[in-house]
């Protein structure tokens, strides 16, 4: 029991070092593409690290945080994919060494 | 829980609630405003899970982060200006 | 400090923000996100009416042990604040309409640019 | 300049609350209308919840008149943008996002249900659920470029809400002789699903009344009000 609470202790830290570091990113990255990298990947991984966690502390709440973090997992991506279709949509947002662009060809 | 983590808490989301408020009216980008008022709306979600209305926290959470957020970025979108 | 009086500056300083904006401000989104924050404002303090600190919320389950009138913090302001926050979201939605709508007609949302609003 | 002036202005206006406040002072203890919920309601309405065994049956009238005003705005809305229409969007969704939005709303929907259904038990109720169906819906709606399927079904849905819940109040007032008294169904035990009379009715009224208004508003901001 009290091995499990400390590997759920480790995981929350992970999932709040992610967290933090994704949060970094957003701050410093340069551009938007680069942010929205930081912005989804790292928080998945984070978010999905802190409920189990959360779940290993007390597991009478742990089917509840698998539900929220399937439900993470579904959601995460497919915004970040809808945000990065929306923003190859304005032009000064093109990064200059771009060498081809097959969602350009895509669409037209 | 512990009355000073309570207040901790309390302190934080109220401190940063009223500087993304404050940001929000006299920040120049509209779609910056939006995001922050949407900000504005979580953290008063949390000071209502903290005042023990837990209720009125799960609305405001949904309506006020999801909803209005909707709401204000339509009409942003479809606000026309010379 | 306390909790109760943290609650209500918090409370206290955003409603007086969205006083600021409504007043200040002159696009007219701008009003209508300030009278949103305002709004929020006023509904955290009606539920700081009905805190009493130390109490549980409104739920008698079996997490509470003694009489509930000395347990549980006032239901009445939560009730009423449920139902102001989803009217409020409503009434947001209207102003937005409106906002867009006069925007449209007039060519600008600057309410200083509104020249010919005369009748 | 103008932003100090308005400053001192909504400085003179919140004082003038806090001195109001400072009047009665910091709350103490409930008052005599919330001690009776408290103490009472327990056995009278046989809801664990408080909050919304006020907002259903103790001021069940106000909630009535409440959701007429949301309807109100409501109607304003879709009104106003049926006689001024704004166009379309012309955006297509990709794949992934027309996938999710196959997907998602299901799950969505049942946590909506679950919150509407377990009002009287654990937080939630009509308005919460209601908001979160909503929300459903506007996941819908983004991945929609022309007419949904269910928008015609809103008014409909809106106006049976309201019909059933005013048909409940007045069920209590020929039975009882008092609008929306809970007794007129079982009590139950209180905790199970199944039990505190009317409210999970009256509950499930308001969330579909809450959720087809919502969800109306955003159908008029994507497809330009109804037809009707």
């Amino acid at each position: 029991m009290i091995l499990l609470s400390a590997l759920g202790h480790v995981l929350l830290l992970i999932g709040a070092i992610f967290l933090c570091i994704s949060g970094l990113g957003i701050l410093r990255m340069p551009d938007v593409w680069n942010r929205m990298h930081a912005g989804t990947k790292a928080t998945t991984l984070g978010s999905i690290a802190f409920m189990l966690g959360l779940g290993l502390i007390r597991p009478e709440w742990l089917p509840k945080l698998l539900v929220i973090a399937l439900f993470i997992v579904l959601t995460n991506p497919v915004s970040s994919h809808a945000l990065a279709r929306a923003v190859h949509g304005v032009p000064e947002e093109k990064p200059d060494n771009l060498q081809r662009d097959d969602l350009q060809e895509a669409d037209s | 829980m512990n009355p000073d983590f309570l207040l901790g808490i309390a302190s934080v989301a109220g401190v940063s609630m009223i500087i993304a408020a404050v940001r929000a009216i006299f920040v120049r980008d509209l779609l910056s405003a939006i995001i922050l008022v949407g900000f504005v709306s979580l953290t008063a979600s949390v000071l209502f899970f903290l005042m023990d209305a837990p209720d009125v926290a799960i609305t405001e959470a949904s309506i006020g982060a999801g909803i209005s957020t909707v709401i204000f970025l339509w009409g942003r979108s479809k606000v026309r200006e010379e | 400090m306390s909790l109760s009086l943290v609650l209500l500056l918090s409370s206290m300083g955003l409603l007086l923000t969205g006083l600021v904006g409504i007043m200040a401000k002159k696009h007219l989104l701008r009003i209508a996100l300030a009278f949103t924050l305002a709004s929020t404002g006023v509904n955290i303090l009606l539920v700081w009416t009905g805190y009493l600190a130390g109490r549980k919320a409104p739920i008698i389950d079996a997490s509470i042990e003694e009489i509930a009138t000395v347990a549980v913090v006032d239901p009445v302001p939560q009730a009423l604040v449920l139902t102001s926050i989803v009217i409020g979201v409503a009434v947001s939605a209207l102003l937005v309409v409106v906002a867009v709508l006069t925007s449209r007609e007039l060519g600008t949302a600057d309410v200083r640019r509104m020249r010919n609003l005369k009748w | 300049m103008r932003t100090f002036i308005a400053f001192l202005l909504a400085l003179y206006l919140v004082f003038f609350a806090a001195a109001a406040f400072e009047s009665f002072g910091e709350p103490q203890g409930l008052g005599r209308i919330a001690e009776h919920y408290a103490a009472e309601g327990f056995e009278e309405v046989g809801a664990i919840n408080l909050v919304t065994a006020v907002v259903v049956t103790y001021r069940g009238l106000d909630t009535l008149g409440e959701v007429s005003v949301l309807f109100t705005a409501a109607s304003a809305v879709i009104l106003l943008l049926s006689v001024f229409p704004l166009g379309k969007p012309a955006n297509k969704p990709s794949s992934i996002v027309l996938l999710t939005m196959k997907v998602l709303p299901g799950p969505i929907l049942l946590f909506g249900g679950y919150i509407i259904a377990h009002g009287h038990l654990t937080p939630g109720g009509g308005f919460p659920g209601g908001a979160v169906v909503a929300s459903a819906a506007l996941l819908v709606l983004l991945g929609c470029t022309q007419e949904v399927g269910f928008a015609k079904w809103l008014t409909f849905a809106e106006s049976m809400a309201g019909f059933s819940f005013a048909m409940l109040g007045f069920w209590g007032l020929l039975k009882l002789g008092q609008f929306l008294n809970n007794s007129v169904l079982f009590l139950g035990i209180p905790g199970q699903l199944l039990s505190a009379g009317i409210i999970p009715l009256i509950s499930a009224a308001i969330g579909v009344k809450v959720a087809s208004e919502l969800s109306g508003i955003l159908v008029a901001y994507r497809c330009g009000g109804g037809k009707e």
